[in-house]
């Protein structure tokens, strides 16, 4: 199916539910509320003309007025692709996780815990994955700075009086 | 037999309840510990075991202690620094990592690839492909025992370091495949090498079947041994020669072509369960062996028809301009899926850079699949899913 | 072969039992002490467990999985201790009397012996007692996985 | 005869083939000097020394070639640094371990974990006493050879579990269990392959046994009837897994266990489970010399007999225990050889498959081979040619398919094509 067809597939179904498309992005990308994303999700992977079987990514991205939960994903059989994207609040976030879905969002879910924040609501084992349990703070965040020790291992870069920050290629 | 009468519910340390039937005497379970340290797991993987006796009754995959924030790192960096740092995550296949970021980069950023280039990075990506398959097919050997066969790939091996040290200056971390194109040029005696190795490399791969593939105790060891059915290696987003073990044909390189693969001729290596069932630890096996000869294949035909040209745009090594938007795109690592999940703000470098490591998905498959089997067959499980730490924790 | 170098041949043993016993001590406590540092940590003497601490104590009632075959094990180990005395009298036996109706009654005797532990064997074997046995949670564990992968299954269809 | 007036005034009389005895005439009447109640424990420490030399000597070699032997199979060279081709590598390796620290887990228990390498050595060394080099140099011929070997050869598996339960290291736990389920596997065939040969011999006697075997090449009972052949398999897979070398290597498998039921030891302690290890080696493959291959029996009849008639003639008598101890010792050592070919060839076997393999495939086997080999004994006592004839036919065929295989390995990797980018 084509990216248009996919769409459209998707809005006879769903009609509002379906917030919008993201153009700047080159792969179909669907923005969908949070409280339809499990029932859009378990459509994409039942429905015989989509059938999204493999979830490839679940993502975060930090626009510092929001946070997007972004899920990547692939058809086996049809060999389309589709992004969904919920929004989620910067201060908060919390998303409905799609675990019971796909298996393979699990530790997805947890990295994008682990980095962002965001809430998976339903994950069966939300802890972090990557850093260790106790750490402070969700790294991928823009605001995010890193602690000036941990455990007692202290953070040199700090200490020695340079900002990780000073050179920022974006500036 | 077999009838339960007077039944106990008898409480577990770790929650629950069991069923007890008279006569049935419960030995301890035990909680261990396989990894960081420990010669099989490819590096520092964790699993936290619970066993009775040899039998796993369940077990819990902990990892991240190789992690080295490269999501974060790149944040930070120019669009052509980020090369480095993909070389990092999956050591094993770096040009991999180049291609897929480069890739990645190209879509977003409109960057025409010169033709040559394109064939430099089939010729190059094959030949990490065989460099990757061998390391696993070697440790594999080293897993079950088998430490000849393990020395033996490795001597094929250094052949294909030795070529791209000279291609690029380096052995592991290469950093050779820029967005855009190649960083340096393939000489014809390069080419010649790289014939040559083919040619050589070929019947070696026998010696492997003879040696290890096709052992009676390797097969004992392995044929039976942790399989994972197809919906399940779906619904836990396993690809790669794990998902094509389970016995779907689905490889990138066919069904969505990037770089030029779409002119290639090579079969998609699926799992049969000759040895004993389909998607057990010899499938998954016999795919990375398959999988060297169909690479082969690849090599020879676009060293037939490579032609001659550009390798670059010089100036696309200092940066790439990219607009402003996002895309994902994926190649065929030999672990499975490498995806790049790419936004840009417009700027230098990325606003945005996450990775779909095929390790980091193939791994989480392992708690289903080592259920119930022995602490033995556990590093045969670790070992055919082919992890690659560095990748896992990034 | 008299009692007198019978006796020699085990004392013998003995002494090289003495001996082994004196040099690995020696070994162990009086060179090796003499040569090798001795730097206390307290890391060090932690059990290895992957690196990681290790989780309760391992002197557990562990699950070997091998009563039956440790039980076939004792009952063809005393048959092999039966037997010696009947391999080591065979020859002789059988050559006095010149292969005649003796050897045949020594030979069938042992035979029959044999082929009773022989059908004893392949009745364990094929009642499955050989085969390695699951204890009954890691039986649970399986058919769980099964069930598992049967629901798994039927939401696909 | 020598040490005559003493020993027989007092009714005693040495074993004819004895390493004392050797001792006895080297030093001659001088030895009459010395009391009784001090020079038989003189002579005995002095085999006792011999015996510890002949171990370090052999390990130290044995681990060298086993080096060798592993990287020449794997296309790299192996040490070269220490000596000529790192001959001296062993000994390097064995002052390292003297001076490396004694490290005791604190939870572990520490008396076992102390006696563990003690009677592992202990279990391993005194079988020497039986293991014969030539008919005058050898320790004792014990009357109960072959049963002291049976008997004996299993308590290095009491040292192993001790030392696995003793550090309260799951993984040397393991190790330890499966050393136990390993005993109970192997010892059957074992046991059996024992029976066959003290019943085609009659004896228990190490010497007795080699001496129905002198004569041609086909008097080994190896080529005695076409069982012979599946016994020594059977005999040879089972000593295998007693010495825990690969394929059966499941007590210390590295790859799976880390290192086993010796995880926690270091130093010394390390080394004397290796000492053990190795000389187990030793003692196993002479064993199966002795039993299927003649011992020191170089299988040609007239130089046996040439090297028998050494009537007042004493370099000749030098001379055929000299070459006895070279058969012998190469025999062995080829079995050795084996081994370690073995163990760089094959993958690690599971522990519940040594199992299905030891009660499912060698018992059977074995039993039946015995009857078969028992009746034949009978039919035909002696031995018969056209038995001996018919095994060599038969085993020929896998044997030369074997060598085919080597041969395609070795020469035939030399006509194969060298690329130029090696």
């Amino acid at each position: 199916m084509t990216s248009e067809e996919i769409l459209k597939r998707l809005q006879d179904q769903f009609g509002e539910a379906i917030l919008g498309t993201d153009d700047s992005s080159l792969n179909l990308t669907v923005k969908v509320a949070s409280e339809t994303l499990l029932e859009i999700s378990r459509f994409c992977r039942d429905d015989s003309s989509l059938s999204f079987d493999l979830l490839s990514l679940v993502s975060g991205v930090d626009w510092t007025d929001r946070i997007e939960s972004v899920i990547h994903l692939d058809s086996t059989a049809h060999k389309h692709h589709l992004v969904l994207k919920v929004d989620c609040d910067h201060e908060s976030p919390r998303c409905p996780s799609v675990v019971e879905i796909w298996n393979a969002a699990d530790w997805h879910e947890r990295e994008t815990y682990d980095m962002f924040g965001i809430i998976y609501e339903g994950h069966p084992n939300l802890v972090r994955i990557l850093c260790a349990e106790d750490w402070e703070g969700y790294p991928l965040r823009k605001d995010y700075l890193m602690p000036d020790e941990y455990h007692g291992i202290p953070n040199d870069f700090q200490q020695a009086g340079k900002r990780p920050q000073k050179y920022n290629p974006r500036g | 037999m077999g009838e339960a009468t007077n039944v106990t519910e008898v409480p577990l340390p770790q929650g629950g309840t069991v069923a007890v039937k008279p006569g049935d005497f419960r030995t301890e379970e035990m909680l261990l510990n396989i990894g960081p340290q420990h010669p099989s797991t490819h590096g520092v993987l964790r699993v936290v075991v619970r066993t009775d006796g040899e039998i796993i009754l369940d077990s819990q995959v902990h990892i991240g202690y190789l992690h080295r924030c490269f999501e974060k790192v790149v944040e930070n960096v120019t669009w052509t620094q980020v090369t480095p740092y993909t070389d990092r995550m999956d050591y094993l296949a770096s040009m991999y990592n180049n291609l897929g970021y480069s890739l990645a980069v190209e879509k977003l950023g409109d960057v025409e690839v010169p033709e040559r280039a394109s064939y430099i990075r089939i010729i190059i990506g094959e030949l990490q492909r065989i460099a990757s398959h061998l390391m696993s097919v070697g440790t594999y050997g080293l897993d079950v025992g088998a430490i000849t066969a393990f020395l033996y790939c490795f001597r094929d091996r250094e052949i294909t370091l030795r070529i791209f040290e000279e291609v690029c200056g380096q052995r592991l971390n290469y950093n050779y495949i820029r967005p855009g194109g190649v960083s340096g040029d393939l000489t014809d005696e390069m080419l010649k090498k790289i014939d040559d190795f083919i040619d050589y490399f070929l019947p070696k791969i026998d010696e492997i079947d003879n040696l290890l593939s096709m052992n009676g105790i390797f097969i004992y060891r392995t044929a039976g041994v942790g399989i994972l059915p197809l919906d399940l290696a779906l619904d836990y987003g396993c690809t790669g020669p794990v998902l094509r073990g389970s016995g779907l044909a689905r490889d990138l390189r066919k069904d969505e072509p990037y770089g030029l693969y779409e002119q290639f001729d090579f079969d998609v290596i699926t799992g049969k369960g000759e040895k004993g069932q389909l998607g057990d630890c010899w499938d998954r096996y016999m795919i990375r062996v398959r999988e060297m000869r169909e690479s082969c294949k690849i090599i020879k035909q676009a060293l037939a028809k490579i032609p001659e040209g550009k390798f670059i745009e010089p100036k696309l090594l200092k940066n790439v301009k990219v607009k402003k938007g996002e895309s994902y795109l994926k190649v065929e690592n030999p672990r499975g899926e490498l995806g790049y999940y790419i936004v840009s703000d417009g700027k230098k470098g990325p606003y945005r850079c996450s990775v779909r490591a095929p390790s980091f998905c193939n791994i989480a498959v392992l708690p289903e699949i080592s259920r119930g089997c022995m602490v033995a067959d556990m590093v045969v499980i670790i070992g055919s899913i082919d992890i690659v730490m560095g990748e896992v924790d990034r | 072969m008299t009692m007198a170098s019978m006796y020699f041949d085990y004392a013998n043993v003995a002494v090289f039992f003495v001996f082994a016993v004196v040099f690995v001590i020696l070994n162990i406590s009086v060179i090796s002490v003499i040569l090798r540092p001795t730097v206390e940590n307290d890391q060090k003497d932690t059990t290895y467990e992957c690196g990681e601490p290790s989780v309760g104590s391992s002197w557990v009632r562990f699950d070997m999985r091998f009563y039956t075959v440790a039980l076939v094990f004792l009952i063809f180990d005393v048959e092999v201790a039966f037997l010696y005395p009947w391999a080591v009298v065979f020859k002789d036996l059988r050559g006095a009397i010149g292969g005649s109706a003796t050897g045949v009654f020594v030979f069938l005797e042992a035979a029959i012996f044999l082929l009773i532990l022989f059908v004893g064997l392949i009745y364990v074997w094929k009642r499955g007692d050989l085969d390695w046995v699951k204890s009954s949670s890691a039986q649970e564990v399986d058919a769980r996985q099964r069930q598992m992968i049967e629901a798994k299954d039927e939401v696909r269809l | 005869m020598i040490f005559g007036g003493t020993m027989l005034s007092n009714g005693l009389v040495f074993a004819r083939y004895s390493l004392a005895e050797w001792i006895q005439g080297l030093l001659g009447d001088r030895l009459e000097m010395i009391p009784e109640w001090i020079l038989f424990p003189l002579l005995m420490l002095a085999g006792c020394l011999v015996i510890i030399g002949f171990i370090t000597v052999f390990a130290l070699f044995a681990i060298w070639m086993e080096r060798k032997v592993s990287a020449h199979m794997q296309c790299r060279l192996g040490p070269m640094e220490v000596g000529f081709h790192g001959a001296l590598q062993t000994i390097a390796d064995g002052v390292k371990l003297l001076g490396k620290e004694d490290i005791v887990p604190r939870h572990a228990d520490k008396l076992l974990h102390y006696l563990a390498p003690i009677i592992v050595f202990a279990g391993v060394f005194p079988l020497f006493v039986v293991v014969p080099f030539s008919e005058k140099i050898l320790i004792s011929d014990i009357n109960l050879g072959l049963f002291f070997v049976a008997a004996v050869g299993a308590v290095e598996v009491v040292g192993v579990i001790m030392a696995g339960w003793a550090s309260n290291n799951k993984w040397s736990l393991f190790g330890a269990m499966r050393a136990a389920t390993q005993l109970v596997s192997y010892e059957i065939p074992l046991g059996l392959a024992f029976l066959t040969i003290i019943l085609l011999a009659g004896s228990f006697s190490m010497v007795d046994i080699i001496h129905q075997q002198e004569g041609w090449l086909s008097n080994w009972f190896l080529f005695h009837n076409p069982f012979m052949p599946i016994i020594f398999l059977s005999f040879f897979t089972a000593s295998l897994a007693e010495c825990k070398r690969a394929p059966f290597d499941l007590p210390e498998a590295e790859s799976e266990l880390v290192s086993g039921f010796h995880t926690e030891y270091s130093g010394m302690k390390f080394s004397i489970f290796f000492l053990a290890e190795y000389a187990a080696m030793y003692v196993v493959c002479a064993i199966a010399a002795v039993m299927f291959l003649g011992g020191w029996s170089t299988g040609i009849k007239p130089l046996e007999a040439w090297l028998a008639d050494s009537a007042g003639n004493p370099m000749r008598e030098v001379l055929s225990n000299t070459v006895h101890l070279v058969v012998i010792v190469t025999k062995s050592m080829f079995l050795v050889f084996v081994q370690m070919w073995l163990r760089w060839t094959l993958p690690r076997i599971r522990l519940d498959q040594i199992m299905h393999v030891c009660l499912k495939v060698l018992l059977p086997w074995t039993m039946v081979a015995m009857v078969a080999t028992s009746a034949i004994e009978l039919c035909w006592p002696g031995g018969n040619m056209v038995l001996t004839a018919l095994t060599i036919v038969i085993w020929s065929i896998p044997l030369l398919w074997t060598l085919k295989a080597i041969l395609d390995m070795t020469v035939g990797i030399f006509l194969k094509f060298v690329p130029s980018g090696r």
